[in-house]
């Protein structure tokens, strides 16, 4: 049977970890193909809905990097941030969502490679998690249409 | 104590600093309810005893109370939270409220304005109580498959009628995220995801405005401990950022800790 | 409905040896709202960026999605391309297939259709655009030089005599940096001094030039056009008005005895000090960790002297606020510390110095008065062993990267030592010779070939002392890794050049990125060397990279020419990546409930209160306002604000949504 | 003709069991902490005992609160309906209270009377209603005014009355309620001459229905909204625990070119029910949600569908979280000069 394939979006700052990924790619550092990009300017600007959002889209895993602490380009963005995630991610866990399956990480600019380590990682742990059907199967439109139906 | 606040209460009206007092009359039965005070001769029918617990801040905010003019409350310390964080968050203002002031220790506290309240609240710190804290505790003891399961069964309860939104004196928003179409961020209909994501986002724009009054969980019609998820990002603040900012998300510290980012 | 035109490139075959280019660009057409799909060569050509022109004209196209490379590298090509056909900039997005998908995986299907997904995401995301319209700023047409060396001073001048005013900070008491402690430089052996110091006087003289040394950048906020920084200008304990620069101070001074930094610790300075003779300004400064008065309350003896009453004891650090329009990085580098080196014994004997130092012995005004000398004995070295890659391309000591100048130097210091004392015997331990460069190679085949220098292509394993010598134990590789030892008088190590003190620091205030090495980091390697990914924070010098003096003054004058283009203009665009706070129909008139809790979340104060009145003048509620100037579109208040009233453009909440439900 | 016959209270699992082998879902009261709830249940052992009231009434079994209604597909320019799940096996309700029972008619009255709900008209083809009379009943009921009794069988299929500690009296009332009994007629025994009547609770009348009809045209404009409803917090509570409330609000869900719609519980309580595109919005505030509230049950309905949108059930006012009683501020209406 074919290894399962996790689907897995990442959040990212334009700034550090956006361009860190293109620096892995401007330095042909070869990765697992299953994570997607959405650029966002600042860690600042990811709103934890869309975390939860992913998730009821079908995501495995998240990945949700930026700017290392201190190098953020806006000052503060990622500080912000930060605590977001402290707090977000023991509410998901506090109420049994798989946390780990979201992936926090700062890849800089100058990171091509840590970009690569860190989608490799993650797609190995979220294919260990397997598939996050307990919570994609949760809305009505995935848990109960035919499968003949499938689109 | 009930005297004192009768007696406050009068004095407040008869004096004309305020034109309504917002405190605990009779209700249905043996409960308690709102009640709204606008002559000094009737400030006899307010009450205050171990039923008096509904968080009356929210009512601050009423359309057709401030139709009645100057207010004054009778807050217990979740009630004077919740009116520092609302007036933080530039509600209202000094001219808007009086209180009458009741501490934990039941006694009538003088806070002759807002700022007085604030100093008194910031004076006392929100914390969990230990009962609160071992209930936080027991189901953070439970494997992730067993809150999950027992998260599941509570929320499957939620038919969405909002109690908890309404009841909640933080929960003033002109539009509330759910009723936010473009795009939809949280799912409406109550079915498993529409209730699950109703909650995360309710609990999240709580974070670090909560004051722990419990009304959430009072008001639910069919008793989903709601104010649960409250009470662990309250110890989640107070264990990770410490108690000195208004509001826990728009600030930060530059060595914040976490253990989680790679 | 809308009218998609999606343009997936092959970039040669960067894009299309991995993904199906033609494939991607056939399933982008079935997706609802795209009339338009094809694939192309090179999407980034004349001929590519004229298909998106025609096609936005021919197809009545109401958005574009240009799959090719990263954004960071042709958005502004395709937004251009895409305005001169008259459709608005912004409604062109690329999708990047090239950098996060085909460099960095296999020829697969599953490539392909990691392809698809990135464009379709683009495509809904483009669903959602809105025309927007550049922000129109006005400029602060003066410059801040941070850096008061070469770089610093080429810029600076270059700036200043095209007009605009210039303020230079240096930290230390006087300009020059690095290259004013040279002897001589290569490849054409003449004498740094004479070519900087003339420079130097004309930084201090210009009328557009404000220089304050003994300073440093305490913080930066703003924009491109519009910074304010603050500047701390550290006390000298002088009144540079009244103080003449006689000197008295400095020769009256009881405590003499503390290394100088500019002699690299081989020569003495006083407490009260300039720190060379041609230091520009020629003003002393206090060393008040060194100061007898400071350290125990009493002497003043310079305060006694001083001819014009200049001492201020008292004087404190003065904070300078100004206004800039656009700031150049030239803060210099610095070299790899004595403790890297306990093989060498650097630092544990006194006849074992770093090739800075040997510049100063070898300097006409330095110590010795340009006499080669043994830092131990004074004595002449009769056999002298040049050690470079010191530190440099070693892993082990954290610094793979070659440090490119020590070669060259390494050359002219043997190639001095040997025009000083012809009889003695030079020695080149090295890796390899990296002499690209004007007239480079020449060079340092002069010093092999005509100056008698012995070069040995290998490493230094170790160096010790034994009979008022240093054994040099080596292999020549060459020979076949036969032992060498080597009875020298002197070893000079041309140790790693590395970034200079706190420039992780600097970084961080301005916001510009830096390399895991802590040089600052250009936007673009090839296309934009001399920017950041700060608009309008500039680099010049080696605070980027290790670079000679050439490279420093052509970037340098590089960096100069971007600010003076951008002072050419009176008001700079800016893209309209900011926040705003929606407006909807009364009663409401925004949904924006006035908590206020973005205020104070807002990195760049950018959002204030403000009340919104009915057509009556009344004030029916307090809502959020982003002030477009501050706001630099973080979004950071976007996430935070409850009820989404806050949107930003560009990344609003349904381009950002439309992504994520299309993957 | 109503048959009446008797059921051991003991027979009640077997009667499920058979009922369930029928091929039905038999829903019933369950204890959830302080709630009672209808759930599925695969016996009698499971079905709650001592409450006055459920906390949510039965009207989901026939109005789920969250409603496939349709399901469909987009490709590049079409869209096309996709066929939804099977069908769900009948349903019979077992426990409810002659005031729920009675509610369905006024359900009926909005979703089969104009205009015939296919969605709907499913569910109450397909459903059963036992009730069970009640032989109890707290200071919030109130069926007696406003045309019912804790004996009521209207709405029912089937009415149980317990006469005796361990049987119950059977109104067998509809050609529905006659087919659980054939299912299972050895369970049942015929009745004798039992009355229901003094097993029932005592709820008094408590104001004068047709005085109310005829108060509340002329209360539009009154004072009495606004001081009653200054408490109210606007949430849906009310319009959720009611029988009778049936408004509903329509939610798209999509997931990649495929489609859901909703049919939602809403209530009138809310801000936005009545928010126009336009931003205005005719009921403002709270007092206006709230004459709504009880115009429509007692002025509008009755004028339009000639139903009364209230059958006393009393769980508005047990599960409002400001003790908005219903009743009291009827009688006080009803009894204002």
């Amino acid at each position: 049977m074919a290894e399962f394939e996790p689907k897995i979006i990442a959040f990212v700052c334009n700034w550090c970890t956006y361009t860190g990924a293109d620096l892995t790619g401007t330095s042909r550092i070869k990765h697992a193909t299953n994570v997607r990009i959405i650029r966002l300017p600042c860690t600042g600007r990811i709103d934890f809905m869309l975390l939860m959002k992913a998730f009821a889209r079908g995501a495995d895993g998240v990945i949700v990097s930026g700017c290392h602490p201190n190098d953020c380009h806006y000052t503060s963005g990622n500080f912000h941030a930060r605590r977001r995630w402290i707090l977000f991610r023991s509410l998901l866990n506090f109420m049994g969502v798989d946390a780990r399956r979201i992936i926090f990480s700062w890849v800089s600019a100058a990171e091509g490679a840590k970009w690569a380590e860190v989608v490799n990682t993650a797609v190995k742990e979220i294919r260990a998690l397997g598939p996050y059907d307990e919570y994609k199967n949760l809305a009505p439109i995935r848990a109960s249409w035919r499968t003949e139906h499938a689109g | 104590m009930q005297d004192k606040i009768i007696q406050k209460a009068k004095e407040l009206l008869s004096g004309g600093a305020v034109q309504v007092v917002i405190g605990y009359g009779q209700g249905t039965g043996d409960r308690v309810r709102a009640i709204f005070i606008q002559k000094p001769e009737d400030a006899g029918r307010l009450i205050m005893d171990g039923r008096c617990v509904q968080n009356l801040a929210g009512y601050l905010m009423k359309h057709e109370v401030r139709a009645l003019g100057r207010a004054a409350i009778v807050a217990r310390m979740p009630v004077l939270r919740s009116i520092a964080q609302l007036m933080y968050e530039e509600q209202f203002k000094d001219s808007d409220v009086a209180v009458i002031g009741i501490s934990d220790a039941n006694e009538l506290v003088d806070l002759p304005d807002l700022n007085a309240l604030k100093e008194y609240v910031r004076a006392n710190p929100l914390k969990l109580t230990p009962e609160e804290q071992a209930e936080v505790d027991r189901l953070d003891a439970m494997t992730r498959e067993e809150r999950w399961a027992f998260w599941m069964e509570e929320t499957s309860k939620c038919i969405k009628c909002y109690a908890c939104r309404a009841s909640c004196p933080m929960c003033y928003c002109a539009r509330c995220t759910v009723e936010v179409n473009q795009p939809q961020w949280i799912s409406v209909p109550s079915h498993d995801l529409g209730n699950l994501e109703w909650h995360i986002m309710r609990a999240m724009h709580l974070a670090g405005r909560c004051v722990n009054c419990g009304e959430c969980t009072r008001a639910c019609p069919v008793g989903i401990p709601l104010r649960l998820l409250n009470q662990r990002i309250i110890a989640d603040i107070a264990d990770n950022f410490g108690e000195e900012e208004d509001y826990a998300l728009a600030a930060f510290k530059p060595d914040d800790k976490e253990d989680f980012i790679r | 409905m809308s009218r998609i035109g999606v343009f997936v490139c092959h970039c040669g075959e960067n894009i299309s040896a991995t993904v199906d280019c033609a494939g991607v660009a056939e399933a982008m057409s079935r997706v609802p709202g795209v009339v338009h799909s094809v694939d192309y060569k090179y999407m980034c050509s004349d001929p590519g960026q004229t298909m998106i022109k025609d096609a936005i004209k021919e197809k009545k196209l109401d958005g574009v999605v240009v799959s090719a490379c990263s954004p960071h590298m042709h958005e502004p090509t395709f937004r251009r391309a895409c305005a001169e056909a008259g459709l608005n900039p912004y409604l062109c997005e690329m999708a990047n297939i090239r950098e996060h998908c085909s460099w960095v995986h296999e020829k697969s299907e599953a490539t392909t259709l990691k392809a698809i997904d990135l464009v379709h995401k683009m495509v809904e995301k483009v669903k959602k655009n809105q025309p927007l319209y550049s922000i129109k700023v006005p400029v602060t047409k003066t410059a801040l030089v941070l850096g008061g060396g070469i770089a610093g001073i080429q810029a600076a001048l270059d700036i200043a005599n095209a007009g605009h005013k210039v303020v230079m900070v240096e930290r230390s008491p006087s300009i020059g940096g690095h290259m004013s402690q040279l002897s001589e430089t290569f490849p054409t052996l003449d004498c740094s001094q004479c070519i900087l110091t003339p420079r130097m006087v004309e930084v201090a003289q210009h009328p557009n030039i404000t220089l304050y040394t003994y300073s440093e950048l305490e913080s930066m906020d703003g924009f491109i056009g519009n910074f304010k920084v603050r500047i701390r200008k550290k006390a000298r304990c002088v009144d540079e008005k009244l103080c003449t620069g006689c000197g008295l101070c400095t020769t009256k001074c009881p405590t003499k005895k503390i290394p100088s930094e500019f002699n690299e610790g081989l020569g003495m300075r006083s407490a009260i000090y300039v720190p060379f003779p041609q230091a520009v300004p020629n003003k002393p400064v206090i060393d008040k960790t060194q100061c007898t008065f400071f350290l125990k309350g009493k002497c003043k003896v310079c305060e006694k002297v001083c001819p014009t009453k200049a001492i201020r004891y008292d004087q404190e650090d003065e904070i300078i606020e100004v206004d800039i329009g656009a700031i150049v990085l030239a803060t210099g580098f610095n070299v790899l510390g004595a403790e890297h080196f306990p093989e060498y014994g650097y630092g544990r004997y006194r006849d074992v110095i770093q090739g800075l130092q040997f510049e100063r012995i070898a300097s006409a005004s330095g110590p010795t008065s340009g006499a080669i000398r043994r830092p131990s004995d004074g004595t002449e070295p009769e056999t002298i062993v040049f050690i470079a890659c010191a530190g440099s391309r070693d892993e082990a000591k954290g610094i793979p990267y070659c440090s490119k100048i020590c070669c060259m130097y390494t050359a002219k210091h043997a190639m001095l030592y040997k025009h000083k004392v012809h009889h003695g015997k030079a020695y080149v331990f090295y890796m390899d010779i990296r002499a690209g460069g004007k007239m480079y190679e020449e060079f340092v085949r002069r010093a092999i070939e005509e100056d008698d220098v012995k070069y040995i292509r290998g490493r230094v394993s170790r160096i010790y002392e034994e009979d008022g010598k240093l054994i040099v134990k080596g292999a020549d590789t060459l020979l076949g890794h036969q032992a060498i030892e080597i009875r020298a008088d002197m070893v000079v190590l041309a140790s790693a050049a590395v970034a200079n003190d706190g420039a992780e620091e600097l970084a961080q205030k301005l916001h510009v990125s830096y390399d895991p090495y802590h040089f600052f980091a250009e936007a673009h390697p090839k296309l934009r060397p001399v920017e950041t990914n700060t608009a309008g924070i500039f680099l010049a010098g080696a605070c980027q990279a290790p670079r000679d003096i050439p490279e420093t003054v052509s970037q340098a004058s590089g960096a100069a020419s971007k600010v003076a283009a951008l002072f050419s203009q009176s008001e700079l665009t800016r893209e309209p990546v900011i926040a705003v706070v929606n407006r909807i129909a009364p009663p409401l008139y925004s949904t924006c409930t006035g908590c206020a809790l973005c205020v104070p979340a807002c990195p760049y104060q950018a959002i204030e209160m403000e009340e919104i009145k009915n057509r009556d003048g009344v004030v029916v509620k307090r809502a959020a306002k982003i002030n477009p100037g501050l706001c630099q579109g973080c979004g950071t208040c976007v996430a935070l604000c409850r009820v989404k009233a806050i949107d930003l453009q560009g990344f609003s909440n349904e381009q950002v949504f439309a992504e994520l439900m299309a993957l | 003709m109503t048959d009446k016959k008797t059921i051991k209270k003991s027979s009640l699992d077997d009667l499920f069991k058979k009922m369930m082998a029928d091929g039905k879902r038999v829903l019933a009261p369950v204890r959830k902490g302080e709630t009672v709830l209808f759930q599925e249940v695969d016996g009698y052992s499971a079905v709650a005992a001592d409450y006055v009231q459920t906390t949510l009434s039965a009207k989901e079994a026939l109005l789920p609160r969250c409603e496939e209604m349709m399901r469909f597909t987009t490709a590049q320019s079409t869209v096309s309906l996709e066929e939804g799940p099977a069908k769900p096996s009948p349903v019979v309700v077992f426990g409810v209270r002659p005031c729920d029972a009675r509610s369905i008619a006024v359900v009926n009255a909005v979703y089969l009377k104009d205009y015939n709900d296919a969605l709907y008209k499913e569910k109450s083809d397909s459903t059963t209603i036992i009730a069970v009379s009640c032989a109890k009943s707290d200071e919030y009921c109130f069926c007696t005014s406003v045309g019912g009794s804790p004996g009521s069988t209207e709405g029912s299929d089937i009415l149980l009355t317990l006469i005796d500690g361990d049987t119950y009296l059977a109104e067998i009332l509809t050609d529905k309620g006659k087919a659980v009994v054939s299912i299972a007629p050895a369970l049942f025994a015929a009745a004798g001459s039992e009355v229901k009547e003094k097993h029932l609770a005592d709820v008094p009348v408590q104001f004068d229905l047709g005085a109310l009809e005829k108060k509340l045209p002329g209360a539009f404009d009154g004072a009495v909204w606004i001081t009653q409803s200054l408490r109210c917090i606007g949430c849906g509570t009310c319009s959720y625990v009611c029988p009778a409330c049936t408004c509903f609000d329509i939610q798209d869900e999509t997931d990649g070119t495929r489609g859901m719609r909703f049919r939602c519980w809403d209530s009138c309580g809310f801000g936005q029910f009545t928010l126009h595109t336009s931003g205005h919005n005719p009921r403002e505030v709270q007092s206006q949600r709230w004459r709504q509230r009880i115009m429509h049950k007692f002025s509008y309905q009755p004028d339009q569908l000639q139903v009364v949108g209230c059958v006393g059930c009393g769980r508005c006012s047990r599960a409002c979280p400001v003790d908005m009683n219903i009743l009291q501020h009827i009688k006080d209406i009803v009894e204002a000069r």
